[in-house]
Formats: C-alpha cells, sequence, structure tokens
C-alpha cells in the first residue's frame, strides 16, 4: 500500500502492569483504536488509529491508559509547523478541503482573559448575596424607549397603556446555543432541553428541526430558521418560544453546512422534513435574503407567521462590519441579536475557515453594543453573544461589555462529557453526543447529562453572583453595559477603545 | 456617609437660611471639610418668572465668554456678582455670578407645552456651557431658586453665602464626604438643573450603565459623579418621558421580582415592564436623596436600603434627612409623624394649597396648587 | 395399648425436642401428613399459609424427619456431616405448631370411609384430611434378593450401614443400577476407597437422562475414575451368600457389598386394602386429591399428571415433590390450586462431569407421547472442552410445533435454567432456534417482549 | 425490597458490572490483584446481555416465586428477611438443581475453596451493589 506519510497524532500508552485485558477499551473506541489478540491474551492498540477522545482512559477500570499528543516530532520549525505540514500531507493523500469539528484551537489572543473585574472596596460596599437577593432574571425582545401609562380607578393608578412586545424571560442570563439534531445526537438535545427548563433558560434547536416529543420543553425551546429551512412549519414556528433566524455561525461564517446523508436516520429525516439518508446541505447564503429588506420581509413573515407572540432572534457570525450589520437587523425588526464570535464551536468546517474567519466576540460585541446605543437604538433589540464563552467570569464580562445574556454550546458539550477531540464530523463520538450511531447514542444519558448541566447552569450562576455581589451591584440591569467596572490588561488602545473599557490602574 | 437635610414650608411661606444652615452644621461630622452647600426654593419673589443661573467661573475670561454666550441667547434682565463674604478658611474661591434671564420667544420647534420647550432650552444651554471646557459651570439653573455651594464645612458655606439674609419655601443641604470625585466647587452638593435640585448620600454601582444611558440621550455629565448622574435620571424620567415621580423612583428602586412577582395582574405589568425598559436606570448600591422641585421635595432610599433615611411633620413644616438627630435640632414644632421610609419607598412633601386661593393657581412647574392635585 | 412404649428419643434428629411426641389416647387431628421428606415439608408450609391453628401431624417410618434423602450420597462420601442433611430443623416445628411428629412408626392401613389410619404398635388416629407423602422406596432385583451383603441406598440409614461397611473393611462393590442412586453411591464409594463395578440393564447409564454421545463420555469419565461399568447386563445368579455373583455376559464377580439401585417404586403398601384409586402410586389430580375424599398424595408416592402427557405416572424429582406438596397441602387447607404438569428434569455431577438434561430427550415414534411426532433433533457437537478440558455436548429436541421440548447439557450447564423455563412456558422458539444451539445463548434471546418486563424499572 | 433493574436504553454493554462483581466476590477484592490470580477461576454473578446495540446488564432478579428455592437439596437457597433470596455457602453442596431451573440463568458455578452456587447476593454489605456503582451510564439503578 501507499506510504502513508507522518499523520500519526496521538500515541497510545498501555501499562502492562496494570493492564487486565478487559477488554473495555476495545469495546468503547469506535475509531476501533484498541483491539483484543484472543491467542496472546493480550490488548494491542494501534496509533494512526486514535481521536485522542480519551474515552478508553477514563473507562479503564485500572486507569492503565495514557494517551498523548504523538511525541514523535517533525524537523523543528517555528513556521512551517508540525500542524501545517501535516494539514500538507492529508491534502496530498487526499485532495479533499481539511474538516473539523469544535472550535477554532489556534494560539489567538483571549480578551476576556484580558479583562478585570472591579469590586468594592470602602467607599462602596459589596451587596452580601448570603443576606440578599441578587437577581439575574433577564428579559430578551424589544422594549420601548419610553413607556406609556394611563390612570385608572378613582385613585388614578397608573397601569400601563401599551402591550410590550414579546419578550423570552430568563432566570438566569445563560442560554444552550444552536446544536441540530442530526449533528448532535437524540438524548444530548433531550438533556440541553429538560436542562432549560429546569433552569429556567432556553435551548436552541439549531436548524435540525424540533422533534414532535420534545414539544413538552416548548416553553423552553427556540427553534432557528437557517438557509436549508428544516423541518420549519407553522406548528415548529408556533410550538417554540422564539424564532431564530440564522444567517452565521462563528466557526464557519459566511458559508454553510452540510449533515452526511448516513447520519440522516428515520428520526431526523421526519424531523428535518428530508428524504431518510439524503445529504443535508444548508446553503451558504439564504437564498431568498440578498439585501437587509429581505432579512426584513423574513422577520416580518415569521412574525405574521406566529401571530406577532414570540420575540424573532437573528443570529450572524461576529464578522468586520458587526457593528453596521447588528444596526441593520435591528431596524429590520429583529427583537433579539446573537452574535456568534469566531471560537464558536461546529459539528463539522473546513478546518482553515473555522481557523482563520470571523473575529473575536468580546470586541464585535462591545462595537455592537455602543454602535446600537449611538444610534438610539438599544432599547429595541437585545444582544445576546455566544462563541467560546467558557465561564461565568467570561459571562459577567460579556454582559459588563453591553449583552443582555450569553449563548454557550462547548462548554455545555464538556460538562456532558464531550472532549474536544474534534472528530465530530466522523459521527463516532464515543462520548454518545455528536453520533447518530445506535451503539453511541445509548452512551449519553439524559438523566444524567441533564443534571449537570444544570448543575453547570447553577453553578455558574451562583458565582455570577457572588462577582456581582463584590462589585456592590444586586441585579444584572446594573450590571448591563456598566463597563466602568471593567479594566483591560495587557491591550492596546485601540483595542480598549473599541471595547470601551479604561487600562487596570486608572481609576473613575 | 454625607448628611442631607431637607426642610419644606408646607404653607409655603419663607423661612430664613439661618435655620437649614443649623441643620446641617448639626451634621458637620458627616462631612470632611471639602464640600457642603445650600438649595433654597422661592428664594427671588422679586425675579419669579425669570431663569436664574448662578454660574462659578474659573476666571474673568471665562467669565467674559460665558457672558457673550448668555447674551446671545437671553435676554439678561440682571446679571451681579453673588454677595459674597471672603473668609480666611474659605480658600480660592471661584468667581460666582448670578443672571437673571428671560428666554425670547421660542420658534416652536420642539413639542410639548411651553414651560417644557423653555426647560428644553435650558437644558440645552446648561449642557452646552457646562461641557465647553471654558472654566464655567452653572451650579443652579431655576426659577425663583438657587444652589450655594462650595468646598468648605457647613457653617463656612452658610456664613461666605450670607445665607441668613435669603428667606426660601424650602431649603435642601449637604455636607459632604467626597469619595470619587475629588473636593471641587462645582463637585458639591445640592445638584441643580432647571427647577430640580439633588442631595444625595451613597456611592451608586450602577453608575457606569446610568451615566452611558444618559449620554445616549444628550445628557453631559461634567462632574462623573453619582449624584449628577441621579439628577439627570429624574430629569429625565419627569422631564422627557413626563412620568410621574412616583413612578420615576420605581424605576430607580424597582422591588425585587420575588415581590413583582406576587403583585395584581395590573400592577405585575407594570412593574415588570418599569424594570425591562428603565433597566439603565436602576440605581445600585447605597444610597439615600432628597430631591427638591418647584412644588415641592421627595425623600428616597435605594432598593435594598443600605443607608438611613428619616422623614417628619410637623404643623407647618416637613423634615427629611440622613438623620434623625438633624430634624430634632432644627424642628420648631412638635414632631408629629417620625418615619424611617422602607426600601425604594418614595416620601414627597408638596406645599399645601393656600387658603385665600379660592381657584387653583398654576405653579410656574406647570403644576396646580389650591385645586385639586391633577 | 401399651402405655410403656414411648417414642424412643432418636439422638439424631438434634432438634426433634420441640413439638409433643405422640402421647397414647390421642385420637384425632385436623391434617395427617404420611411421610417427613420435602413434599411433607411443602404441604405443612401450604397449610399454614391458610390455616395458621390447625392441628398437624406427621407419621414417619423413618426415625429422622425433614432431611434430604438425595444428599446421603455426600455424607457418605464425608463432603458433609449427618448435620448438614436437616432441611428443615429445629425452628421449623415451632414456627408451624401445633405440629406433632410420630416418628419411627410406619402407617400400617388407612380407612377412608371412617378417616381413621391405623400406625404402628396398634394407635389409630383419625383424621379430616390426610397427606400421603411417604416417598419412595427402594426396587430389589428377585436375583440379588436373599443376598446377605445386599445394601439399598436412599434413606440415611442405607448410607450409616455403607459407611459401617466400609469402616469394617469391605473394599468391593457391585452397583447394580446405572441411574441417578446407582451413579451417586459409585462416586461415593469410590471416594471412600472402595473399587466399585456398576452394573447396567439399558445401552447406557442414565437411560431416560442421556443419550448415546452424551452417556459415552459420561461413561468413559466413570471409567477414568476407577469405575468399571458393564451396561446391557444384569445380575443372574448369586453363590455363598452374594460373596461372588455371575453377571448375563457370564462374567463372575467377587464383591463385599452389593448394591441395589435399579430404581423406586412407591412407597404405598399400606394402602392395600383403602379401596384409593393406584397405579403405581395414589393418582391424583392436578389439584392432588386422590380417589377418596380429604385423601392427597404428593411427591414419589402419587402418580401426578406428567407435563407433555398429562397420563398420571410417577415423577419422583425434588422440585416436583415440593410442588406437589404444596398444592397438596393448600388444597387440604381449603385450596383450590392447581399443579402444572410435572415436567422430568435432573441436574446430576459425578466425578467433577456436570449434566443437566429436562424434557424429553430421547424422542422416538414409541416413547408413546403423541406430541413428540415430527419432532427435531439438534445437537452441537464439535463445542469447544471448557478450559479445564472438561468435554461439552449439547442436545435439544424440538417438538412438532416449534417448541423445545427437551435438552440435556454435558459438562458446561451454564444458564440450563433458561432452556427448562421455555419448556415449561411451552414458548416458541423458531425465532431463535440457531442461537439455542449456539454457545452464547442468552436470556436476551428470548426476546424483547418476555425480556423487557422482567429487567426495567416498574414504569411508576 | 430494593431491587436492581436495567436501563437497556442506556447500557452501553462495556461490562464494567462485570468486572466489579468479580472483583468484589474475589478473595483479595483489588482488581489487578483479583484478575491476576483469580480470572477463570470462577465467574461475575452480573451477565451483560447483548443483541446488536440492544444490551442490558443480568442478575439474579429475586424473584417472589423462587424457583431455586424449590429445587434446592440442602435448604441453602432461602430469602432472607429483606426478601433477597440468598445461598448459604456452607450448606451448599454444588448439586446446581438452582441452575437447573433459574429462568436468567443467573447462577453459576464457583469451584474455589468448595463447589457452591454463585448467585447475586445484592452485596449486603455495601448500601450500593457493586454492580450499580461500577455503571457509567447509571444503566444499573437499585431501588
Amino acid at each position: 500500500m501507499r506510504h502513508k506519510q507522518n499523520l500519526v497524532e496521538f500515541k497510545i500508552i498501555r501499562d502492562r502492569e496494570r493492564c487486565i485485558q478487559c477488554e473495555v477499551c476495545a469495546r468503547q473506541c469506535a475509531f476501533e483504536a484498541h483491539i483484543f489478540d484472543a491467542d496472546a491474551r493480550e490488548m494491542e492498540s494501534v496509533d494512526a488509529l486514535c481521536a485522542g477522545c480519551q474515552r478508553c482512559v477514563s473507562l479503564c477500570p485500572t486507569r492503565a491508559l495514557t494517551v498523548i499528543k504523538n511525541p514523535q516530532e517533525f524537523r523543528p520549525d517555528s513556521y512551517w509547523t508540525k500542524n501545517v505540514l501535516q494539514g500538507i500531507y492529508k491534502q496530498a493523500d487526499t485532495g479533499g478541503v481539511l474538516l473539523s469539528g469544535m472550535g477554532t484551537d489556534k494560539i489567538y489572543k483571549s480578551y476576556w482573559d484580558r479583562i478585570l473585574l472591579d469590586a468594592s472596596q470602602v467607599t462602596n460596599p459589596s451587596i452580601d448575596p448570603l443576606r440578599e437577593p441578587m437577581e439575574l432574571r433577564t428579559y430578551l425582545g424589544a422594549k420601548p424607549e419610553k413607556i406609556e401609562l394611563r390612570s385608572v380607578g378613582k385613585t388614578r393608578k397608573p397601569r400601563l397603556a401599551v402591550k410590550l412586545a414579546p419578550q423570552l424571560r430568563l432566570e438566569t442570563p445563560i442560554m444552550f446555543s444552536a446544536m441540530s439534531y442530526g449533528a448532535i445526537s437524540y438524548n444530548t438535545i433531550t438533556a440541553l432541553a429538560r436542562a432549560a427548563a429546569k433552569s429556567g433558560t432556553f435551548w436552541n434547536t439549531g436548524e435540525g428541526g424540533f422533534p414532535k416529543a420534545l414539544y413538552e420543553y416548548a416553553p423552553h425551546t427556540i427553534v432557528q430558521v437557517a438557509s436549508g429551512r428544516f423541518g420549519v412549519h407553522s406548528g415548529y414556528l408556533n410550538a417554540a418560544s422564539a424564532v431564530e433566524i440564522k444567517i452565521g455561525q462563528g466557526a464557519k461564517p459566511g458559508i454553510g453546512g452540510h449533515l452526511p446523508g448516513e447520519k440522516v436516520s428515520r428520526l431526523i429525516s421526519e424531523t428535518r422534513m428530508i428524504p431518510e439518508g439524503s445529504d443535508a446541505i444548508s446553503p451558504a447564503p439564504h437564498h431568498d435574503i440578498y439585501s437587509i429588506e429581505d432579512l426584513a420581509q423574513l422577520i416580518g413573515a415569521l412574525k405574521e407567521a406566529t401571530r406577532y407572540e414570540k420575540p424573532i432572534s437573528v443570529k450572524i457570525a461576529a464578522v468586520h462590519n458587526a457593528a453596521a450589520i447588528a444596526s441593520g437587523i435591528v431596524r429590520a425588526g429583529a427583537d433579539i441579536v446573537a452574535i456568534d464570535g469566531f471560537r464558536g464551536g461546529t459539528g463539522a468546517a473546513p478546518t482553515r475557515i473555522r481557523d482563520n474567519v470571523g473575529i473575536p466576540i468580546e470586541l464585535a460585541l462591545a462595537s455592537v453594543d455602543e454602535r446600537l446605543r449611538k444610534e438610539g437604538i438599544r432599547h429595541r433589540a437585545s444582544i445576546v453573544a455566544g462563541g467560546g464563552i467558557r465561564n461565568s467570569a467570561d459571562v459577567v464580562k460579556a454582559i459588563a461589555l453591553g449583552a443582555d445574556a450569553v449563548y454557550i454550546a462547548t462548554s455545555a458539550l464538556v460538562a456532558v462529557g464531550c472532549h474536544m477531540c474534534q472528530k465530530c464530523y466522523t459521527g463516532k463520538c464515543n462520548w454518545g453526543i455528536a453520533t447518530q450511531n445506535d451503539y453511541l447514542v445509548k452512551r449519553l444519558n439524559p438523566d444524567i447529562a441533564s443534571e449537570r448541566l444544570s448543575n453547570l447552569l447553577k453553578a455558574w450562576s451562583r458565582e455570577i453572583k457572588e462577582m456581582l455581589g463584590g462589585m456592590g451591584i444586586d441585579a444584572i440591569e446594573s450590571l448591563r453595559g456598566n463597563r466602568l467596572r471593567l479594566r483591560a490588561v495587557d491591550m492596546t488602545d485601540t483595542e480598549m477603545t473599541i471595547l470601551g473599557i479604561k487600562p487596570a490602574g486608572e481609576s473613575l | 456617609m454625607c448628611g442631607i437635610i431637607g426642610i419644606i414650608n408646607l404653607d409655603r411661606r419663607r423661612f430664613s437660611g439661618e435655620l437649614i444652615a443649623k441643620g446641617l452644621s448639626h451634621l458637620k461630622d458627616r462631612g470632611n471639610g471639602l464640600g457642603s452647600g445650600y438649595a433654597g426654593y422661592g428664594i427671588y419673589p422679586d425675579n419669579p418668572d425669570d431663569w436664574c443661573f448662578h454660574i462659578f467661573f474659573t476666571s474673568e475670561d471665562a467669565r467674559l465668554k460665558t457672558e457673550q454666550r448668555l447674551d446671545a441667547a437671553f435676554k439678561v434682565t440682571k446679571k451681579e456678582p453673588l454677595p459674597v463674604k471672603p473668609m480666611t478658611s474659605v480658600k480660592r474661591p471661584p468667581l460666582i455670578w448670578r443672571y437673571f434671564l428671560k428666554i425670547p420667544a421660542i420658534r416652536p420647534t420642539s413639542t410639548g407645552s411651553a414651560e417644557e420647550r423653555e426647560k428644553k432650552y435650558i437644558f440645552a444651554l446648561v449642557m452646552e456651557i457646562n461641557s465647553s471646557g471654558e472654566g464655567a459651570f452653572v451650579a443652579s439653573s431655576g426659577k425663583n431658586m438657587g444652589i450655594f455651594k462650595g468646598v468648605g464645612f457647613p457653617d463656612e458655606m452658610a456664613e461666605f453665602y450670607r445665607l441668613d439674609e435669603y428667606r426660601a419655601t424650602a431649603w435642601t443641604a449637604h455636607n459632604r464626604f467626597p469619595t470619587n470625585t475629588p473636593g471641587w466647587w462645582g463637585g458639591a452638593h445640592p445638584f441643580g438643573l432647571a427647577e430640580l435640585s439633588l442631595v444625595h448620600n451613597g456611592e451608586i454601582s450602577s453608575f457606569g450603565i446610568n451615566k452611558r444611558y444618559l449620554e445616549s440621550f444628550g445628557y453631559h455629565l461634567a462632574l462623573q459623579t453619582d449624584s449628577e448622574a441621579i439628577l439627570y435620571l429624574f430629569d429625565f424620567l419627569t422631564r422627557i418621558h413626563r412620568l410621574p415621580l412616583e413612578i420615576a423612583a420605581v424605576a430607580l428602586t424597582p422591588p425585587h421580582w420575588e415581590i413583582i412577582d406576587c403583585l395584581p395582574p395590573d400592577e405585575k405589568k407594570l412593574y415588570t415592564a418599569l424594570r425591562m425598559i428603565y433597566a439603565s436606570c436602576l440605581i445600585n448600591g447605597p444610597s439615600a436623596l432628597v430631591l427638591g422641585f418647584d412644588s415641592g421635595m421627595m425623600g428616597l432610599n435605594d432598593r435594598i436600603k443600605l443607608r438611613p433615611l428619616v422623614a417628619a411633620e410637623s404643623k407647618s413644616f416637613a423634615y427629611i434627612s440622613s438623620e434623625e438627630s438633624g430634624i430634632v435640632a432644627v424642628a420648631r414644632e412638635k414632631l408629629k409623624k417620625i418615619r424611617h421610609p422602607a426600601a425604594g419607598e418614595p416620601v414627597i412633601f408638596k406645599y399645601r394649597p393656600t387658603k385665600n386661593q379660592i381657584k387653583p393657581v398654576t405653579n410656574r412647574d406647570g403644576s396646580k396648587t389650591g385645586g385639586h392635585q391633577s | 395399648m401399651n402405655k410403656k412404649i414411648k417414642n424412643r428419643r432418636h439422638k439424631s434428629l438434634k432438634h426433634s425436642g420441640g413439638g409433643r411426641i405422640g402421647k397414647p389416647g390421642e385420637s384425632s387431628v385436623k391434617y395427617l401428613i404420611v411421610g417427613a421428606g420435602p413434599a411433607a415439608i411443602a404441604a405443612i408450609e401450604a397449610i399454614r399459609k391458610r390455616d395458621k391453628r390447625g392441628a398437624i401431624t406427621i407419621v414417619s417410618s423413618e426415625k429422622e424427619v425433614f432431611y434430604s434423602r438425595p444428599l446421603i450420597s455426600y455424607l457418605l462420601a464425608d463432603d458433609i456431616g449427618e448435620e448438614n442433611l436437616f432441611y428443615r430443623g429445629e425452628d421449623f416445628i415451632s414456627a408451624n405448631a401445633p405440629l406433632r411428629i410420630i416418628a419411627g412408626a410406619p402407617a400400617s392401613s388407612i380407612n377412608p370411609r371412617d378417616k381413621t389410619a391405623a400406625i404402628a404398635y396398634g394407635r389409630v388416629l383419625k383424621w379430616e384430611k390426610l397427606i400421603i407423602a411417604s416417598g419412595g422406596v427402594p426396587i430389589v432385583p428377585p436375583a440379588i434378593l436373599g443376598a446377605k451383603n445386599l445394601r439399598t441406598f436412599t434413606t440415611i440409614e442405607d448410607a450409616r450401614r455403607l459407611d459401617a461397611d466400609i469402616k469394617s473393611g469391605a473394599k468391593r462393590a457391585v452397583v447394580v443400577g446405572g441411574g441417578f442412586i446407582g451413579l451417586k453411591c459409585a462416586e461415593a464409594l469410590v471416594k471412600r476407597g472402595v473399587s466399585v463395578t456398576l452394573v447396567e440393564l439399558a445401552m447406557h447409564v442414565l437411560p431416560s437422562l442421556l443419550d448415546d454421545v452424551s452417556a459415552g463420555i459420561f461413561q468413559k469419565n466413570l471409567e477414568r475414575h476407577g469405575v468399571s461399568v458393564r451396561t446391557l447386563s444384569s445380575v443372574e445368579k448369586i453363590y455363598d451368600g452374594g460373596k461372588k455373583l455371575k453377571l448375563s455376559g457370564g462374567e463372575v464377580i467377587e464383591t463385599d457389598i452389593i448394591i441395589s439401585a435399579v430404581g423406586v417404586r412407591p412407597n404405598v403398601s399400606f394402602l392395600e386394602g383403602s379401596l384409593i384409586r393406584m397405579g403405581k402410586g395414589v393418582i391424583v389430580g392436578d389439584d392432588m386429591r386422590s380417589s377418596a375424599d380429604g385423601v392427597f398424595a404428593a411427591g414419589d408416592a402419587a402418580d401426578v399428571p406428567e407435563f407433555f402427557s398429562g397420563a398420571r405416572r410417577a415423577v419422583p424429582i425434588w422440585p416436583v415433590a415440593r410442588q406437589t406438596g404444596a398444592i397438596a397441602g393448600e388444597n387440604a387447607a381449603g385450596g383450590a390450586a392447581r399443579a402444572a404438569g410435572a415436567l422430568t428434569m435432573n441436574s446430576i455431577e459425578v466425578f467433577g462431569l456436570a449434566v443437566i438434561s429436562a424434557g424429553s430427550v430421547n424422542p422416538s415414534p414409541d416413547s408413546g407421547t403423541a406430541f413428540l411426532d415430527g419432532a427435531a433433533v439438534e445437537t452441537a457437537d464439535g463445542l469447544a472442552d471448557l478450559p479445564d478440558g472438561t468435554p461439552r455436548y449439547k442436545k435439544l429436541v424440538f417438538d412438532g410445533g416449534g417448541r423445545l421440548a427437551g435438552f440435556i447439557m454435558l459438562g458446561d450447564v451454564e444458564r440450563a435454567g433458561i432452556y427448562t423455563e421455555l419448556i415449561k412456558n411451552r414458548a416458541s422458539v423458531a425465532a431463535f432456534k440457531r442461537d439455542l444451539a449456539g454457545d452464547s445463548f442468552g436470556f436476551i434471546c428470548v426476546g424483547e417482549e418476555n425480556w423487557k418486563k422482567r429487567i426495567m424499572p416498574l414504569e411508576v | 425490597m430494593k431491587k436492581i433493574y436495567a436501563k437497556p436504553e442506556y447500557c452501553m454493554a462495556c461490562r464494567l458490572c462485570e468486572i466489579a462483581c468479580f472483583v468484589k466476590h474475589s478473595k483479595s477484592k483489588k482488581i489487578i490483584k483479583a484478575f491476576r490470580e483469580e480470572r477463570g477461576e470462577f465467574q461475575a454473578r452480573i451477565i451483560v446481555e447483548q443483541s446488536g446495540p440492544v444490551s442490558f446488564a443480568l442478575q439474579c432478579r429475586h424473584c417472589e416465586d423462587a424457583g431455586c428455592i424449590e429445587a434446592c437439596l440442602t435448604g441453602a437457597m432461602t430469602r432472607n428477611p429483606d426478601g433477597a433470596v440468598v445461598c448459604d455457602e456452607n450448606k451448599c453442596v454444588g448439586c446446581w438443581s438452582c441452575i437447573m431451573v433459574c429462568p436468567y440463568g443467573v447462577i453459576n458455578h464457583d469451584r474455589r475453596r468448595k463447589k457452591i452456587a454463585a448467585k447475586c447476593d445484592l452485596c449486603p454489605d455495601k448500601n450500593t451493589p457493586a454492580c450499580v456503582e461500577a455503571c457509567p451510564n447509571e444503566a444499573l439503578v437499585y431501588e
């Protein structure tokens, strides 16, 4: 067979002392990197097949396995690095587009890690979260600039004169971002739906449609209308609590999506309303949105279809012109603008695009918030920031920069077992998440996963309350857009200007 | 923690500045001598219809430049230095002048009643002067009212401004312990804008977002202080959005969701809408304030009452102060109801309708007295 | 009646102190049970479920009661002590009071009309309900009947006598009969250092349990452990009191003891003249009622409806004794229970080679069971030996209707119970016939509709 | 009485339950030592049944009408007060009658010390049976 270039990414190390040939690793590895040699009564492994997903390592009952990056190095070269060379080898082998899952893992500056939070000392006291209620409740949707009142009855009691636009009520400003049924397993979306319901927030069906059996979670579901229009029908739109038009995704701005046919099972074909086994391709642009007024038309159509009872969200990838785009989206009638930063994840995207297209969410968010405020239309839509939110500190910083709430997806997947092996597109996810294989989907137990997800949200919410209390704030409203409580380290002046925050050390 | 005190004569009879000075000096140890001040309503009975600007100037040149601007924008009926008494303990006071101004007939470019258009005009001018960077700062800009403040202890300021020579129907006063901003004449309380004056004791942690919200409506916060922001929030809600004071108070210090959720449906919708729409007006952190306006005075605490506030009434007077001792010290009549308002519960005192006026009299601020209060 | 004769307290029933031992003059009792084996025990337990107070009396010919006869081979082989034989002990008697035991007193006659029972030493007992659970007695072929060194091997007493023989120097033994009892006795004797010759009339040992292939493996294992096996042969004549005997093939063998293990017949001689309908044992319906009112029978003493044909015949195995005893007890106490047909099944391990077989394993046209026409037989030969070298053999017998009718599992008896259950349930096994014969047949193969409800949490 | 139930929809046939049961009933109770010294000597008392992607772990169901108790010659197989069917390993002689009638085939023979019938004993010395504890996906529950 033609010699394959040096493409072995991982090395499986088996401690013979500890290995008891119980074959758990062989049974658990969908990539078949472990084999039991019956007559030698020995476990063997094939490094080349290993995806580094650590499934065998974590399930081996005697912890006999270690999987590490293949130490076998290339000739050291700071420019022609190992990744670069392996990319060329693969493409020379296959002539195909390199694919990867998850978000870019390249070394780009993380602004979250360069933003510091304020705290109260002496002059303004902290508020003790154990004594005072800390309020994270958030309403996403269009707000009027001014409240319209009328007086009622003898006592001239003030009452609301005008009905407000529909809102999404979140008990904590964290939602699960779009991951379609098809990219991830039915058990995983069930877990997301349950956790969203339990934590008083929302999950997003993504462009995979909304399986009927999960309609019971509709009060906590946001459904997507993407360029493929998969699974979109009036029942679908009216069941959910909000409809999100997907224009772009942080990991692959500007391009469409492709769910391979073999992953399209009967239930997926039913949910997406496409023939079983056929490739589900969502085209790059919405073929009925070629300019901003077409978006306005689609938003209007969706509002009509849902009798103006559901907020309409528009999700864009964070790209250079995000501020102007966001302004256009708000003026087109969107109630929520979702911005997905370039660190956002994906089931499958060309590696080059995932690693090089899009801008950091922090900068996009800051510029969008500032632009909408300048144009005096910030109240007409809520901003949801997503793509690379890793912990509750990121959430607080995002809200302080101006977001109403955040979308998390990668963090959610990691919470339910994902080990970021970036091989989602193979459909062989050993953790039972990004797969439709009958043997693998069982590995994610929605009872456990939903509990882990609600634990994550509960933990983050408690941490947010602690941080708020530390700043002397007891309601999320006072954090939103309050950039004075942020300071920058290790940033250029331009970056600080874009983020609208002062350098650390500079007082009020 | 600053000292704040407000006294109002419910029958709208004017009383001497000595009383408020005595009250404030009673709260002397609440300040560090870097700022105190007084606001008096009804102190210029001879020019009731003129807008009276008290302006600090850092230099003669700044004064002349600002006066050119005033001459262009107003009909100046009178301009004079504010009568002060030079004192050794009051170091390097700025030039302080007052101007009585009439607004020339304004082409009805903007909507709203004549009075609202006038206020809009004043608002624009004050913002312009304060943000011009010419070294001029409009300390107060109301009708038949004025603010006397600066760097110094309460008694020093009272003496420096010869407060005893003034008689007002309502006074508010503030003794400052500056924390965030450096002691500077303009930075002392009360803060004034048109009919409103505010004395505030507290530190609001939501200043960042309150400021950005106000700035998006054209407000310019020269002094970067919480109090200035709160004053402008009140101006914005009551003047531009024409909200009744009680509703504005809810917008600034809303109840918790767990309380709102238990309200009857209509009220619940209202409060939820208020928190949604005016999220950026919510003031967070410890705060106690007294807001003066043409027809009365209001006291308000933050939404979890992290600062004390006391209100009391006697036969013809009403008092609001951060401490009971201040009220007891100045009360001439027997104090009836002494109470501590709850978190976010506004205490509003308005002048009683005077007996000899049969038909209701329209006050300068458009509100009516004597008739049924609309 | 002779007052002095009192039931001698027998030391072996360590725990028999409780309960009133028969006092003379005690004449009537609600439940009389003849026999003290598994059927009797099951009957007592079933009666007590419905009737906590009705007095029960046990009459047993043996001095030891409530012990497990199959365990006598383990006793003889010194694997266990006598105390391990007792299936129920002291607490069983007090727990089921009022329970009176008349041990060592065989019943002599039964008068169903007067509902009386005469027992040894002339005592007469009146009963309301009678359960005949007297078990079986060994059959002795006439040829060896007169032998002085003749032994049988069904009771604890038999084991004690053989133990005594060995201790007094017996070195050679001939076991007549290659059935369950003969083989277990032979194994015990070999363990005690006695050289054994096994004489079997049929083609091979365990004729009703094994087929020729499995018997071949089984007999090779016996010979490997020093038992010389003579099939298709019987004892023709004995000389000098049994010291020497001539087999049908002409061979003459010298022996110290002869053990008759050719089979067991119901111990019902005391019922002669009682006009109760008898076959080999007391003929009963599936409710264990005999032809006489109030008279029930269970265990080896009864001819019970057989599983496949429903014909009444003796199915002398432990589980059937327990089931029929329980039905008899329940119905005696006013119940209306019905027993499933008795299914022949056996599990035996001799010299480390285990066999389990159930149902009909040698289907032949003349086996007299109509269902077997069109029976298919599948033998899984070529199964790899077990890791420790034990040979494996599996035979399945299917009736004409796609149901499992019998099986033999030799060497590896893993999970045999699933097959037994399939026979009992008359389950159609056509769908997983191939798995049944295979190596990795599992419970899952019986189909989701069967296993699902058994293992899932109750959908509350 | 608490019983062990299986959830086939979450059982991934990894067989960690079998390993845990094996170790729990081994001499050393240490996984590496147990496998090195006693593998093949005895079997776990739980079996993972598998047919394609459908799988579940099966152990004694502690039946109400337990055939094994009826078939047991020695009285070793009894039901203890809390309802669990247990085999008294001192009394058992290894006649395999229980194996002959157990409809689930979850009794196997343990010939280490002496021949005994080995079945699930619900790990009486633990508040959660070893197999339930070992299942990484909560496909075994004890309720």
